[in-house]
């Protein structure tokens, strides 16, 4: 019960990342690809934080009389991985961009079709 | 005695915001066309911010806190109506016509 | 103050050279800048090697924080031998890239191919030189990010498809890493890669940091292009522009591997990697079907740069069959043929790219008389050749002889027999060239073809003769291989 | 209590991330990933991640969903097509790599305890030692800028390349002085009379999270992101042609690299005083005082690369969109 009470918030966390990796992998929209790709992320970005969490803490920023603050070191690492991310992002919606020109479509089949009679 | 009274506005602000939220929610759901819906959630969204931050900045404990939410709540009247207006008439130059009158 | 401070400088200065070449915006300006940067690259990763044979491992602390609080710049005899390999392709490739770019590119395109290149040298030796487990992750991002910017800008509108296949699955890998990174960090409250060898053990028999592994492996592994996990490289490789193909192909992958080791070897620790999870044997199969079926495919391809991107899949199968041994004698075969075959690939890409330049084609059609029109590129292409299929007096002997051996001192020859198989699937595909391009007459037109000219043929000749001269001259090579996988296997505790 | 927030919104994301598998309509999904980021913007700051939520709420929520508009505007597919067979692969990879992480979470310390390893080896150094050592008070700041700021340094890296390659795939060259499209707004008086009083706030405020960062939330990456955003609305408002007389391309490609730069020669200037590379102390004439003008230096590259880089993928993408629609016509 215990660990139940104590874990699923992670079990959680994996559902969501789990679901961002499907899109991925399962739908052949490449903007839809992208979404999942930054569902992913987001969601790896919500564990890491899950995991700096100290109960009863405060935001990591020195006040006066306050002694307990939640785990600063995630928070950097998920600012760098946000924008990381983001860069991505662009990049990729970028690209999708440019297929769509050359393809005239955004759908892997299609554009599959395309690349095999050519 | 003054913290009950205030306790008391606070979370009939609240409750009163929140309701008109959730209406706005149901509107924007149930309304046949997008002007209409647009027209929920637009009118109800308005006051549904001011009730709650007002409530908020009854509970407020520093004046600086009181001062930060007066300012959302300026930024929030200013913006929210505005972008309901601009989807409005994007929709309008979209091509989009209101449903008008159902007996004709 | 320069010999202190070489770890920072051999990322800092294509890293800092990468804006300062955008902010001079004319191609012609551009490269020379660029070029400048990565010859001082070379000189400084030459010194660093030279500073941790004489003097052990160096650790450096950026910011003047120690670690594990501040990161850690670790270089050892491993990461000093691959950041060398790294940026002596990247200078040998970057002198090539000034005719090659002018050719293939549109003029206001070319500035930009220049800075995504530095930043790309900056990432992979940045994956190289640290020893911050998070670290990792930001660069190889830098280096993967600037990977698709050059591979967007082949010719042919499958790069773009093929750009955002490798995009997809080089982020997931990433997201991988992260994860996996991200499960060592919740079990020992560190980053740094020494802190981490040292903590682990304590926590090592959990499921936690079994899940850590499983995620790091995946994730790498999908960087390094290992069968069944390498669908992004072959249309990447085959449609990118010349130079980014060379350079990637000889840079990109090796580094993956060096991080595959750094994190199995030195951080899990050998004892956890091959005894209590079963990666030996895991890549030990992967391998074999690495080296066998893309080695077949290869032989069906008529677009002669995706046919040598499929033999590249096949020959990270020979590397990680090395290191699926678990062993010092293993190890050192894998990284002799990183290095080999990044000299060999490197080569084989470089005269693919002269060949393009004259005929505008990579197909097996312009191979034919190729013998006789441009008759240095085709040397080359037969020498690098010869090294895939690891014949003696080629670097790729050497390797593939180790690697022969390693398999032989753990009683595994069947896997002596699949090297060998592999060898002669190398020799099919290529015979076919050498058929077209010495037993078959040019066609009318393709018979003006003159020679490329010397700006492409010297560096592709270079990395040539190279092949050949470590083929012959080994004790640089597998002394220094050798030590390093002793330093990986040895670990830090 | 705490607990009930964390349930529901974790509750809400569940649901929009099953809405975006469900939904075809990719304008809907858009949206529905803006909500997804700005949920779990909310969710950090109940974890106490104020920094994160920030950053998450300006650049998920905010420039991804006006880059993902942008990309549906040029590809005008709002509808995504139905799979053909049933996707028994990818279900089969997810469910095993699912099932490898919950099989990995089992021995995880649980969840906001404080006896955690995570909280007892290194963290603990930056929350005690950083107000002595660096001297400002966000512990976040200090870590991001000083402690690991070579991380900081590669992900201003990442975000110049992300400039780059926008620019190499969609480019800002040519044909620009024919687009007079870019002013559908303009003539929408309220827009205008809002627009032009919310872009000095916006910048202003984005002034406030740069400087700011070191006592509060904030730094450089969320104020240049705010600052990219009050350009953005001034060049849907008023024309993007008129927001590039403002901030010509030229002038965003020098601060493009000069964030980088600067930021890089902050280490090297470490380094030539004698320290190691981003090392802050040796700048000034005390420890602290050096971390001051070295965070401050570094932050303001960081806030000057990104701001240029967003606005200048946001013009990369709007003169592309504005050229589709001339040809349109």
């Amino acid at each position: 019960m215990s660990t139940i009470l104590g874990l699923y918030n992670y079990w959680i966390v994996v559902l969501l990342m789990m679901t961002g990796f499907y899109i991925v992998i399962a739908h052949g929209n490449l903007i839809k690809k992208v979404i999942g790709l930054n569902i992913f992320q987001t969601s790896v970005i919500i564990m890491y934080i899950s995991m700096g969490k100290v109960r009863d803490g405060a935001p990591p920023i020195l006040t006066e009389g306050v002694t307990l603050f939640s785990n600063p070191l995630p928070h950097v690492l998920m600012l760098t991985a946000i924008v990381v991310g983001v860069a991505t992002t662009a990049l990729a919606l970028s690209l999708v961009v440019r297929i769509n020109e050359a393809y005239g479509s955004i759908e892997e089949e299609d554009i599959h079709t395309q690349e095999k009679s050519s | 005695m003054i913290s009950v009274i205030l306790d008391i506005l606070s979370w009939i602000c609240l409750m009163g915001g929140s309701f008109l939220g959730i209406s706005g929610a149901v509107g924007l759901f149930r309304f046949p066309d997008f002007f209409t819906r647009i027209h929920a959630s637009g009118v109800t969204d308005t006051m549904c911010t001011v009730l709650i931050i007002g409530g908020l900045m009854l509970q407020a404990e520093s004046w600086q806190m009181l001062a930060k939410l007066l300012m959302i709540l300026l930024l929030l009247t200013y913006t929210s109506p505005t972008s309901a207006h601009s989807l409005a008439k994007s929709a309008i130059r979209g091509g989009l016509r209101p449903t008008l009158g159902s007996g004709d | 103050m320069i010999s202190a401070n070489l770890p920072a400088l051999q990322v800092i200065i294509p890293l800092l050279a990468a804006p300062l070449a955008f902010l001079l915006r004319k191609p012609r300006l551009v490269w020379p800048f660029a070029l400048l940067a990565t010859i001082l690259t070379v000189l400084t990763s030459i010194g660093l090697l030279q500073q941790v044979l004489d003097e052990g491992v160096i650790s450096y602390a950026m910011g003047g924080w120690s670690p594990p609080w501040g990161i850690e710049y670790r270089v050892d005899a491993a990461n000093a031998y691959v950041a060398l390999i790294v940026s002596a392709m990247g200078a040998i490739v970057m002198f090539y890239a000034g005719t090659s770019i002018r050719h293939e590119l549109p003029e206001h395109k070319q500035t930009l191919f220049h800075v995504a290149y530095l930043l790309c040298l900056a990432g992979l030796l940045g994956i190289t030189v640290t020893g911050d487990a998070f670290n990792v992750f930001v660069f190889l991002e830098v280096s993967s990010l600037s990977t698709y910017i050059m591979v967007s800008l082949g010719a042919n509108r499958r790069a773009l498809t093929a750009t955002f296949q490798y995009l997809i699955m080089g982020t997931l890998g990433a997201t991988f890493i992260l994860i996996g990174v991200g499960l060592m960090y919740v079990m020992t409250g560190t980053l740094n890669m020494v802190d981490l060898a040292q903590r682990l053990p304590e926590v090592a028999d959990s499921r936690t940091i079994y899940s850590a592994f499983a995620f790091v492996t995946v994730g790498v592994c999908l960087k390094l292009a290992l069968f069944p996990l390498h669908g992004w490289l072959p249309n990447a490789y085959a449609y990118a522009p010349s130079v980014a193909t060379a350079f990637v192909a000889s840079t990109a992958t090796k580094v993956a591997i060096y991080v595959l080791l750094r994190f199995v070897l030195t951080i899990f620790g050998v004892t956890f990697s091959f005894n209590t999870m079963p990666l030996g044997y895991i890549l030990m199969v992967l391998a074999v079907i690495a080296i066998l079926i893309p080695s077949t495919v290869a032989i069906y391809q008529s677009n002669v740069k995706r046919l040598f991107a499929y033999s590249s899949v096949g020959q990270v199968g020979y590397i990680i069959l090395g290191i699926s041994f678990g062993t010092v004698l293993g190890v050192s075969a894998g990284l002799l043929h990183i290095f080999n075959h990044a000299l060999t690939k490197g080569a084989l890409f470089l005269a693919l790219g002269c060949l393009y330049y004259r005929t505008g084609s990579v197909h097996l059609d312009a191979f034919r008389g190729l013998g006789k029109t441009m008759p240095w590129t085709m040397a080359a292409i037969v020498v690098g050749g010869l090294g895939l299929v690891g014949v003696p007096l080629t670097a790729g002997f050497i390797s593939k002889w180790y690697l022969v051996m390693a398999a032989l001192e753990q009683g595994y020859w069947p896997l002596a027999a699949v090297a060998l198989a592999g060898s002669l699937l190398a020799a099919i595909y290529l015979w076919k060239l050498v058929e077209l391009a010495y037993f078959q007459q040019p066609d009318s037109d393709a018979a003006q073809i003159r020679e490329a000219p010397l700006s492409l043929l010297v560096p592709t000749l270079l990395v040539t003769a190279s092949t050949i001269y470590f083929g012959i001259n080994t004790d640089l090579t597998v002394g220094v291989a050798t030590v390093a996988a002793e330093t990986l296997i040895g670990g830090v505790r | 209590m705490v607990n009930l927030i964390d349930i529901v919104l974790m509750g809400l994301l569940l649901i929009t991330a099953f809405a975006v598998v469900r939904m075809r309509d990719l304008f809907a999904i858009v949206m529905l990933f803006s909500i997804y980021s700005l949920v779990s913007a909310s969710f950090f700051v109940n974890l106490d991640a104020v920094d994160v939520a920030l950053t998450e709420a300006a650049v998920g929520a905010g420039i991804s969903t006006v880059l993902m508009l942008g990309t549906l505007a040029m590809t005008r597919r709002y509808e995504e097509r139905r799979p053909r067979h049933a996707p028994l692969l990818p279900l089969f990879i997810v469910a095993v790599t699912g099932a490898a992480l919950i099989y990995g979470t089992l021995d995880m310390p649980h969840f906001a305890d404080p006896q955690a390893p995570i909280h007892q080896h290194v963290a603990p150094r930056y929350i005690e030692q950083s107000g002595t050592e660096i001297g400002i008070p966000n512990i976040v700041a200090s870590i991001l800028a000083s402690y690991r700021g070579f991380d900081t340094l590669g992900e201003t890296a990442v975000v110049f390349t992300a400039g780059l390659g926008v620019l190499t795939l969609l480019g800002r060259f040519g044909r620009r002085e024919e687009l007079s499209d870019g002013r559908s707004m303009y003539h929408d008086m309220i827009l205008r009379v809002i627009g032009k009083a919310l872009v000095p706030l916006m910048l202003l405020f984005a002034l406030y999270v740069q400087f700011h960062g070191e006592l509060g939330p904030g730094g450089g990456f969320q104020a240049g992101v705010v600052a990219a955003a009050a350009f953005i609305l001034y060049s849907i408002v008023f024309g993007w042609d008129r927001a590039q007389k403002i901030i010509s391309p030229f002038v965003l490609n020098i601060m493009m690299a000069s964030g980088v730069t600067l930021y890089a020669l902050v280490g090297v200037g470490g380094m030539l005083l004698g320290g190691e590379f981003l090392n802050y102390n040796v700048l000034g004439s005390y420890p602290a005082g050096g971390q001051h003008l070295g965070i401050f230096l570094v932050e303001l590259g960081v806030g000057i690369t990104v701001a240029a880089v967003m606005l200048s993928i946001y013009f990369d993408f709007a003169a592309r969109v504005a050229v589709r629609k001339m040809e349109a016509r």
